[in-house]
């Protein structure tokens, strides 16, 4: 009952987190914060709402294939964002910041 | 509708919404910020579509998941990065 | 409830692909529609169909796609700007310079992709570092395009400029010799 | 020796996800992820890399753990510092060389996981051992280190490794 209630906090603040992930992409009018922020906010939201559903779950081995995911989303979601970032630094893109005045 | 349903729902209108990020993204890569983190929200409702229905080979899928988006993101990054040399 | 948001989503990506000009575009949206109706798949209970299409659709097709862009040519197109305040993200969404709306419309029409890259670094400095094919450098109301002597691409877009001029721009050419840029 | 005990030790994880994967604990599963995991490495020794990769790829298991849950919790911590940088709405970025202490390269890789894992820096590029880092203007973490010798307590983990 109580293992029950713990994740379902843990579920409902993963997606306090992934809401302003999802909100930061619209917040910043820059192309280098929005990947620095939200892609980010991205994984801790991930963990989070994978540790929730193990809790539900109880242990067996659907717990342990779930752990394999998020190792897999460990290592493999800092590449991707890396080779957004650098494909755009090296393709020479930059503007600035929008204004407040516009 | 339980719990995790609710929970369903609300994932995938939080993808419907990184959608219009990736439609008015002024350049290409913001298309692929939206890519990636769609996909990753994608492999997130998979694993909790496994818990719902209580079918635990869908959580095979989604380590399949995890290895092909990235692919994806990778080639096409590479790809405009070098001007059409991956 | 949970199928018809993500049915609502596979319609509305199939139109926003047939919908686009740009080839590369499509190459992303056709992924994240693989992406989404392999989900669907699993929600209509068929995981052998969804996994097919996630390995197809997004990993194999990706490839092919790619594969076959390399054949069509990108034009990389750099636009700087004097002053470069300007160039912001709502600038670009929804102001966009005249010149270079013409510029994207005369290449598409050629069957070439133009990839515009905006930046706030200076002209010279772009110049002498990055490796372009056209370089679009605005004044207020003066514009100045640097291409490369040997480029005919380049000569095509002379001559459109020249048979219908602005009012209110002044285009310049600038050509420099090939072997000027390659060991910057 | 130790070569040989690096191998038991891999043929041990390999049969471990072997298992998970089959989601059955029967002397059947056993038995076949033992050999396959023996057939996996045979053919990556002959096939795919070089023979000394062993050693230099080689990570210590305990070292492992310990990094993993370090990095989760500072995950977590530069998250939430994350999220009020979300509601501020600053913008300005800027770009920072960083010199690692470190030596090895595969613990080099680590880090530069580890710096882009974290919500607030994404590492652009490598050469040798010095990082180039995207992060946002006023941030303090990485740049007090820069010029001088000190390491980050990541570092001092990753020694282990």
């Amino acid at each position: 009952m109580i293992i029950d209630f713990i994740s379902k906090v843990f579920i409902v603040l993963a997606l306090i987190f992934m809401f302003f992930g999802v909100y930061g992409i619209f917040r910043f009018r820059d192309f280098y914060s929005r990947v620095l922020i939200s892609s980010k906010v991205e994984t801790v939201g991930f963990l989070t709402i994978m540790a929730g559903i193990m809790l539900k779950t109880g242990f067996g081995y659907s717990t342990l294939k779930i752990l394999f995911i998020c190792l897999m989303v460990i290592v493999t979601n800092p590449l991707s964002t890396h080779a957004v970032a650098r494909s755009a630094l090296k393709s020479g893109y930059k503007i600035s910041e929008e204004n407040n005045d516009d | 509708m339980g719990f995790l349903d609710a929970v369903l729902i609300v994932v995938s209108i939080y993808a419907a919404v990184v959608l219009i990020r990736v439609v008015i993204g002024p350049t290409i890569w913001d298309r692929l910020l939206g890519f990636n983190m769609i996909s990753s929200k994608i492999i997130m409702s998979i694993v909790i579509l496994s818990v719902v229905t209580d079918r635990s080979f869908l959580l095979d899928i989604a380590l399949v998941y995890s290895f092909l988006g990235f692919i994806g993101t990778v080639l096409i990054a590479r790809f405009v990065e070098t001007r059409g040399e991956i | 409830m949970i199928e018809k948001i993500f049915l609502i989503l596979m319609v509305v990506l199939a139109l926003i692909t047939l919908n686009t000009v740009k080839l590369r575009r499509a190459v992303i949206y056709l992924g994240i529609f693989s992406l989404v109706s392999s989900f669907v798949y699993l929600l209509y209970g068929a995981p052998d169909v969804a996994i097919a299409e996630a390995v197809i659709g997004s990993a194999l097709s990706t490839v092919l796609y790619l594969v076959a862009l390399k054949k069509y040519q990108v034009f990389t197109i750099y636009y700087t700007n004097a002053n470069y305040n300007e160039i912001h993200d709502g600038y670009i969404i929804k102001g966009r310079a005249q010149i270079l709306r013409d510029v994207e419309r005369f290449f598409l029409k050629r069957e070439m992709e133009p990839q515009i890259i905006y930046t706030t670094d200076d002209c010279d400095y772009v110049l002498s570092a990055k490796n372009f094919d056209l370089l679009i450098h605005q004044d207020y109301d003066k514009v100045k395009m640097y291409g490369c002597i040997e480029d005919y691409h380049v000569d095509a877009m002379q001559d459109y400029v020249a048979k219908n001029p602005y009012e209110n721009l002044t285009v310049e050419f600038v050509r420099y010799e090939a072997g000027d840029q390659i060991d910057a | 020796m130790k070569r040989t005990f690096n191998y038991v030790v891999m043929i041990f994880v390999f049969t471990a996800m072997w298992i998970i994967l089959n989601e059955k604990a029967g002397p059947m599963q056993i038995i076949s992820g033992i050999g396959f995991s023996v057939l996996s490495i045979f053919f990556v020794n002959y096939y795919l890399l070089d023979d000394d990769y062993i050693d230099s790829y080689f990570l210590n298991p305990v070292s492992l753990l310990k990094y993993l849950f370090y990095l989760v919790f500072q995950i977590y911590k530069s998250g939430i510092s994350a999220i009020f940088k979300i509601s501020k709405g600053e913008s300005a970025v800027k770009i920072i060389k960083y010199d690692s202490c470190l030596n090895k390269e595969l613990a080099v890789c680590l880090l530069a996981n580890a710096i882009t894992l974290t919500p607030g820096t994404v590492t652009i590029d490598k050469t040798k051992n010095q990082l180039s880092i995207l992060c946002f203007q006023d941030d303090e973490v990485f740049s007090s280190g820069s010029g001088g010798k000190s390491c980050s307590d990541f570092e001092k983990i990753l020694r282990g490794i």
